[in-house]
């Protein structure tokens, strides 16, 4: 029992210790700097999305329309690139996606609405305004030199993009554990009506949330945009379900109230260092979706099975 | 010691809510320094009184002074300003935070936008040691027994420096040792001028630590007087305050053999140990005060929780019974006690929800029988006096009463041969409790066993043949109608030497 | 709507055009009637009705060759019916959020299938189960048939039986149903068999049309019956809803489009009027309720 | 010696055998082929490229689903000495300075030819919808372009009534021709179809909502079997063949080609023809 509960603790570690030590063991050049830093990469775009997730989910609310906004943000920031110059365009798109999410908290916070059905209506709407603006054309960035130093390798270590990643992931370990707002997130995702008692403001706390949601799919979106030198329609438009998937896989619960920083560290890294094992492999991206959602079933299933002494007196009520 | 100013005034007060009128022109007040008891019967309106002082509920009229000053509670935030701390009866805290964050949610300690954990964690630590709970400030609240997050709610309260420290019922899951720690925190609250509300059933308890005792009667405040030279007898006699024989009547029956016989339950946690046999014709009453482990006695009978030990005989054949639907079978019904929660489904109409249990019989190939849905519906409505009467109404448009009127249609639609009954008549009226009286009065009369669960003694004492008190988890045995006082109730209730009661 | 759309396309009014707008409709209202289930029970939402439908479609061809086209058919839906089944476990046994469950037996049972025709487009090898299911009977093609079918036959389950009765109950008071004797555990597993069910037929029918299937074939369906279902006026919080409403809202949706279409409305912005549709339609809803409670 | 090969996608009626076409020949040429799905996805595919560099293959071969967005990975394959091919679909000219070879087929001159094909079968006149592949694909950019430019060149009374995009998918094809064919009806006279299967979508729409009226004249790409089916019955008028299997061996080819230190040309292209009635019985599908 003692050892299951430890297990259920350190599920997310375990799962990537596992996966890293079986690839290495298994997956021929696997071990190596390069891989490191190009399989960190790669996790970083889902990453940077994951982290405004972790934060909506463990307010107890969710967003399916990160992936939108993730192509619309990357849309305007190229789009703006002749007029503005492509910081300040960037900069903009970021805001772009920060305002997608104060569209979001509007529905789920003032008018109420389930967030997964708000959330599913904007998605298809700021899709639709993606395609919109392009004409559904990606479009051509103005600088595709830039482009290639954005995925230019640091210390055969970081890209700009996981370093900013990484960087994130330990704000948002502070911000979750160490401040007073990220202990009041928690608060309100695992009882509204206790946070409420205490002072708290949970709807204040909900329609951030949604904001920083989308800010943070926005900075991905600009990211890649800049990265690819193109704002694309269709991009991330597979995005949202991997992205949920890594959060809830690093231990954040979708009903809301608990989950982690380096939990999400955990859950991102696991997936892409599974899907870059896999792909070493040549494992058939079917099979490596069976894995992929083995994993993630079973750690929820996990969760759920195994008792830790507690016994929930307050019922919280599923996603919203 | 009395202060110049009074730390609480409340003037005028009432409050009603749909259909019942829970306070009527209450007046009420508290000095700096003092202990100041509410003691009342189940219903009588404490919990209100004190939710209205929280910012909970506002009240329909009257008016509340805090430190001679008028002000207006809209929300627990604007009692908070104002120094006002509640322990409610209902443990309200965020299970996935920790102690430590559960006491200091809202106001933690910061080190510029940091949360101050050292320090939030060692002021925890103190106040926890200093109401005699040993609780670890860095477990996860979701983790601890009811009666430990009951003291994280205490030490919430207290480590907030109030000037008004309200306890609803805060011993209620509380042991002895829990119990004198926290009365002891109690007095030194006192001494340093805090004015305190205190709530509780157990009348030895207020007795110790009370100053002044104000007694609540069905929303009316009867009397407020010091503690000094009040006997629990004459507390329990301004409490009850009515002729209760003229207020239930009982309907004769005639008393047959038994139906269930219950030996030896447990589960293992909440109760123990507990043998009763129930007879056609009977009402069975069960109480105790709130917690004392009769609802889950009831439950596991019904088969919603488990029930690893002892066993259940129907008639004489002994039945294991794994799930409602087993114990529909074998003839026992539940009337819960959370109507809210447990009994209505509120988006149904009448009808449907009153033959849910019975469904399937009224079903060829499936298909719902609509002539048997109405025809059962119109005939409860019309025996149980379900107002309106159209059994198409919505149920969650119906007031509590009728409500509770519909759940028990519900459950006779199944015609069990024993009904048990949880608090049947909480939160419902004097009218619709006098009706569902008579209710459950004709169902004896028709043969039927019932095991009635009520907090409510006067009740008690006007309905039921036999009573078995309750007290954490363990029965006392049955005590007859013709030897029934509300002295010897209580005295198994709360545990209390019977002597030391009447004296 | 129906006289705006008379009014302002001559085409609108043929029978032709109703024939199209309810043949495409077909297909995600088969979808809409299990999602109607998995929504009033209280299951949120069941995500996992692309790969449902793309094992319907790929095994209902794939397995033709070995066990001939009806069989194939039955062996399809059934297996989609188990995949659901799988995901009815999770959420109503061990209490899994259905979104996760849904999301994860999707990708696992997708992954599954794919494997089984090694990731490949499958063909038809039967072209007279094509010309079958793309025939017509007095006008009216089969697809459609069959889909006024399957929401007759589910209707009267959810209106008029019992379980449909204990679908609701369990959606608008768990722990209310589970207290009067509700089988609540089975009938919430039941939803999602249900849904599985219809999307299995849904993709064998889609499959025996195009007489091809890879294993996207399903992708987006599950949002466009969840937007039928929720425009229809059913609350994704469970216990209250019908088919005949949720198929109305799928009606409405389709001939909006339809409408969208004949006025040479580009797709983009038909995607952001639908957008729009669901949250405007959500929202009064949610604020109507709350009128009739205060 | 590895070659990494990032395909668009799994099961296609195209990408499939010229899949199979490079896994067959690479075996035959002692190469170890890892293959990446990118699902039609460029984001997956982005990122595919990653794990062929941390991989250190010897070469790549990409599919590219986007004319830019690949530009960063195939400058960082450059940066790490692995020589990368594209495959089928162009890119931009930005790209030229990152990749060996181009190989595939002239998707430019596929678009003229269907034009020049079309206008034959309608005299020169008439409307028409075309309906094309994946937005922002270089082969759709190619085939709609070089269809529209030539129509224009030769002078052709040809109308276009919309451009749809059905994402080279049957199942698209079909809702999107079921919509046009509710909107303009016998105002349709003629179908451009990016690809065959995207024809077969339009054709059974037509079928399905005008059994009646006979199918106006229809133009695919790719040359499968189905097609050449539907050009003997009537159904279609031309497609062009474009076989996936000599796309994929081209492209295998020359990568051996370049493993072995071999120069090879920047452009290669693969043989196209026109299929009509009236030659169908002498050429053979490409798949
Ligand atoms: N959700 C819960 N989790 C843990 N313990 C609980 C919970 N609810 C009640 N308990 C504990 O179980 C015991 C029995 O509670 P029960 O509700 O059966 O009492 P009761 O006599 O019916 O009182 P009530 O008047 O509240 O219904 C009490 O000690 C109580 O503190
Ligand atoms: N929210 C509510 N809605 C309707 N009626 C209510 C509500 N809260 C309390 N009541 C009713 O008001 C009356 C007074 O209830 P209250 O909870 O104040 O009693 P109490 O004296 O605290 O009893 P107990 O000893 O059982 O806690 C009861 O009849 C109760 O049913
Ligand atoms: O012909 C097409 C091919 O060239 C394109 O790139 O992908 C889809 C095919 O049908
Ligand atoms: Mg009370
Ligand atoms: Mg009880």
């Amino acid at each position: 029992m003692e050892f299951l509960i430890f297990l259920q603790k350190y599920r997310v570690g375990i799962v990537l210790g596992l996966t890293l030590a079986i690839s290495a063991v298994w997956v021929p050049g696997f071990v190596s700097l390069t891989t490191f830093s190009l399989g960190f990469d790669r996790g970083s775009t889902v990453g940077l999305v994951a982290i405004g997730l972790t934060v909506l989910l463990i307010a107890g609310k969710i967003d399916l329309s990160v992936g939108s906004v993730f192509a619309l943000s990357g849309i305007v920031a190229i789009m703006l690139q002749p007029a503005l110059g492509l910081w300040p365009a960037a900069v903009v798109g970021v805001l772009a996606g920060a305002a997608c999410g104060a569209f979001n908290g509007l529905l789920s916070v003032v008018f109420k609405v389930n967030s997964l059905v708000a959330t599913l209506a904007t998605m298809l709407i700021f899709r639709s305004i993606a395609h919109w603006l392009t004409d559904s054309q990606p479009m051509a960035g103005t600088d595709i030199m830039f482009s290639v130093r954005l995925a230019q390798i640091y210390f055969d270590l970081f890209t700009l993009r996981s370093a900013l990643f990484l960087f994130s992931i330990l704000l948002l370990h502070i911000w979750l554990s160490r401040t007073v707002s990220g202990r009041n997130l928690f608060a309100v995702g695992s009882n509204p009506v206790a946070a409420e008692a205490s002072g708290i403001s949970a709807d204040r706390i909900a329609f951030l949330g949604f904001v920083f949601a989308s800010a943070m799919a926005g900075v991905a979106g600009v990211l890649q945009s800049l990265a690819a030198n193109t704002g694309s329609p269709v991009f991330g438009s597979e995005m949202t379900v991997a992205v949920i998937a890594a959060v809830v896989v690093g231990g954040t619960r979708i009903e809301g109230g608990r989950g982690s920083a380096l939990g999400t560290l955990g859950g991102v890294l696991t997936i892409a260092a599974l899907t870059t094992a896999m792909e070493f492999q040549s494992v058939p991206a079917y099979v490596q979706r069976v894995v992929a959602g083995l994993i993630l079933i079973l750690l929820v299933l996990f969760d759920r099975t195994v008792p830790t002494n507690r016994r929930t007196n307050s019922a919280v009520t599923a996603a919203e | 010691m009395t202060a110049a100013v009074c730390a609480l005034r409340m003037t005028g007060i009432t409050k009603t809510f749909p259909g019942v009128k829970a306070l009527s022109d209450v007046n009420f007040s508290v000095d700096y320094g003092r202990v100041h008891a509410i003691v009342g019967e189940n219903g009588a309106g404490k919990s209100t009184l004190m939710k209205i002082l929280g910012g909970v509920h506002l009240p329909t009229s009257g008016t509340t002074e805090i430190n001679g000053v008028e002000v207006r509670l809209r929300k627990p935030a604007d009692a908070q300003r104002h120094g006002v701390r509640m322990v409610h009866q209902e443990v309200n805290l965020v299970p996935d935070l920790t102690v430590a964050e559960n006491i200091y949610l809202g106001r933690m300690p910061r080190r510029s936008m940091f949360v101050d954990k050292a320090a939030m964690v060692r002021d925890t630590a103190a106040v926890l040691t200093e109401i005699g709970a040993s609780i670890d400030p860095a477990a996860r609240v979701g983790d601890l027994t009811i009666s430990q997050q009951q003291l994280v709610e205490i030490a919430k309260a207290y480590s907030a420096d109030p000037r008004i420290i309200v306890l609803d019922e805060p011993t209620s899951s509380l042991s002895d040792h829990e119990t004198a720690a926290l009365l002891r925190i109690l007095r030194r609250m006192k001494d340093a001028g805090i004015a305190i509300i205190y709530i509780s059933h157990r009348l030895k308890e207020v007795l110790e630590i009370a100053d002044d005792v104000t007694i609540l009667r069905d929303g009316a405040m009867i009397e407020t007087r010091p503690a000094d030279g009040i006997t629990p007898a004459k507390m329990i006699q301004l409490m009850v305050g009515r002729d209760v024989t003229n207020i239930f009547p009982k309907i004769a029956s005639t008393i047959g053999a038994p139906v269930l016989r219950a030996t030896g339950l447990g589960d293992g946690a909440t109760f123990h140990d507990i043998s009763f046999e129930v007879r056609a014709g009977e009402i069975l009453g069960l109480t105790g005060l709130v917690g004392a482990g009769r609802t889950e006695v009831a439950r596991a009978i019904f088969g919603l929780a488990p029930l690893p030990f002892g066993t259940l005989e129907i008639g004489g054949t002994e039945v294991r019974i794994a799930s409602p639907a087993a114990a529909i079978r074998a003839g026992i019904a539940y009337v819960p006690e959370d109507r809210k929660g447990d009994g209505i489904i509120p988006e149904m109409v009448v009808r449907e929800n009153v033959s849910l249990p019975v469904l399937q019989g009224m079903s060829r190939l499936g298909r719902i029988s609509m002539k048997a849905d109405r025809a059962l519906a119109r005939r409860y409505a019309r025996e149980l006096s379900i107002m309106p009467s159209d059994p198409e109404r919505k149920v969650s448009l119906l007031s509590g009463g009728n409500q509770q009127k519909a759940v028990i249609a519900k459950w006779l639609s199944a015609n069990p041969a024993v009904l048990i009954l949880d608090e049947p008549t909480r939160g419902v009226d004097v009218g619709a409790k006098a009706e569902i009286h008579r209710i459950i009065g004709e169902l004896v009369a028709g043969g039927m066993a019932v095991v009635m669960i009520s907090s409510e003694m006067p009740e008690v004492m006007g309905v039921c043949d036999r009573v078995i008190v309750m007290r954490d988890g363990r029965a006392s045995p049955p005590i007859d109608r013709a030897d029934l006082t509300e002295e010897l109730i209580m005295a198994h209730a709360t545990g209390e030497d019977t002597v030391d009661l009447i004296a | 709507m129906l006289v705006y759309g008379t009014l302002s396309s001559p085409v609108f009014l043929t029978t032709g055009n109703f024939v199209n707008v309810f043949t495409s409709m077909a297909i995600v209202g088969i979808v809409v009637v299990g999602m109607t289930f998995v929504l009033v029970v209280g299951g949120l939402a069941d995500l996992s009705v692309p790969a449902t439908i793309a094992c319907g479609a790929i095994l209902s061809l794939a397995l033709q060759p070995a066990i001939g086209p009806v069989p194939a058919f039955l062996v399809a839906v059934a297996l989609a019916g188990g995949c659901g089944l799988i995901s009815g476990l999770l959420v109503g046994y061990i209490g899994i959020n259905p979104i996760i469950a849904t999301l994860g037996v999707g990708t696992i049972v997708l992954g599954i299938v794919e494997s089984l025709v090694g990731g490949v487009i499958v063909y038809g090898t039967d072209p007279a189960t094509a010309e079958l299911v793309k025939s017509r009977v007095f006008g009216i093609p089969v697809v459609v048939l069959i889909f006024a079918a399957i929401a007759c036959v589910g209707h009267f389950i959810l209106s008029h039986t019992y379980l449909g009765r204990w679908t609701f109950a369990t959606g608008g008071n768990y722990s209310a149903a589970e207290a009067s004797a509700v089988p609540v555990r089975a009938i919430k597993a039941g939803a999602f068999v249900m849904t599985g069910l219809c999307a299995g037929l849904s993709g064998g029918l889609l499959g025996l049309t195009l007489q091809s299937a890879r294993p996207l074939i399903g992708t987006g369906y599950e949002f466009s019956a969840i937007t039928a279902v929720v425009v229809g006026g059913v609350s994704i919080m469970g216990g209250a809803g019908s088919i005949p409403r949720a198929i109305a809202a799928l009606i409405f949706v389709q001939f909006l489009t339809n409408i969208m279409v004949l006025q040479g409305v580009r797709t983009p912005v038909q995607g952001f009027v639908l957008g729009l549709l669901i949250a405007v339609a959500v929202a009064l809803d949610v604020a109507l309720r709350r009128r009739s409670v205060a | 010696q590895t070659v990494c090969y990032v395909t668009a996608a799994d099961a296609h009626a195209y990408v499939t055998p010229a899949n199979e076409a490079i896994d067959g020949r690479a075996a035959e040429l002692g190469l170890e082929i890892l293959s990446l799905s990118q699902n039609f996805d460029v984001q997956t595919g982005i990122e595919q490229m990653s794990t062929c560099i941390a991989r250190g293959v010897d070469g790549i071969i990409l599919w590219p689903l986007d004319p830019q967005a690949y530009i960063p990975g195939l400058a960082r394959a450059q940066a790490a000495d692995i020589p990368t091919i594209l495959i089928n679909s162009p890119m931009n000219e930005e790209a030229d300075q990152f990749i060996v070879s181009f190989t595939g087929p002239d998707v430019y001159e596929e678009g003229e030819m269907a034009a020049d094909s079309l206008n034959d079968a309608m005299g020169g006149a008439g409307s028409i919808v075309i309906i094309a592949g994946q937005a922002g694909n270089g082969t759709t950019i190619g085939r709609v372009g070089g269809f529209v430019d030539r129509l224009a060149e030769i002078g052709s009374g040809i109308e276009v009534l919309d451009t749809v995009n059905a994402d080279f998918d049957q199942q698209k094809a079909l809702v999107a021709s079921r919509d046009l064919i509710t909107r303009f009806g016998d105002e349709i006279t003629g179908v451009y179809a990016n690809d065959d299967t995207m024809a077969r979508g339009f054709i059974d729409a037509w079928l399905e909502a005008k059994p009646d009226t006979p199918m106006p004249p229809i133009v695919g790409i790719n040359g499968q079997k189905d097609a050449f089916e539907s050009i003997r019955s009537g159904e279609m008028y031309s497609t062009i063949v474009q076989s996936p299997i000599e796309d994929g061996l081209l492209a295998i080819n020359t990568m051996a080609e370049i493993l072995a230190g071999n120069e090879v040309e920047a452009r290669l292209p693969i043989p196209l023809t026109v299929v009509t009635s009236e030659n169908v019985d002498m050429v053979e599908p490409a798949f």
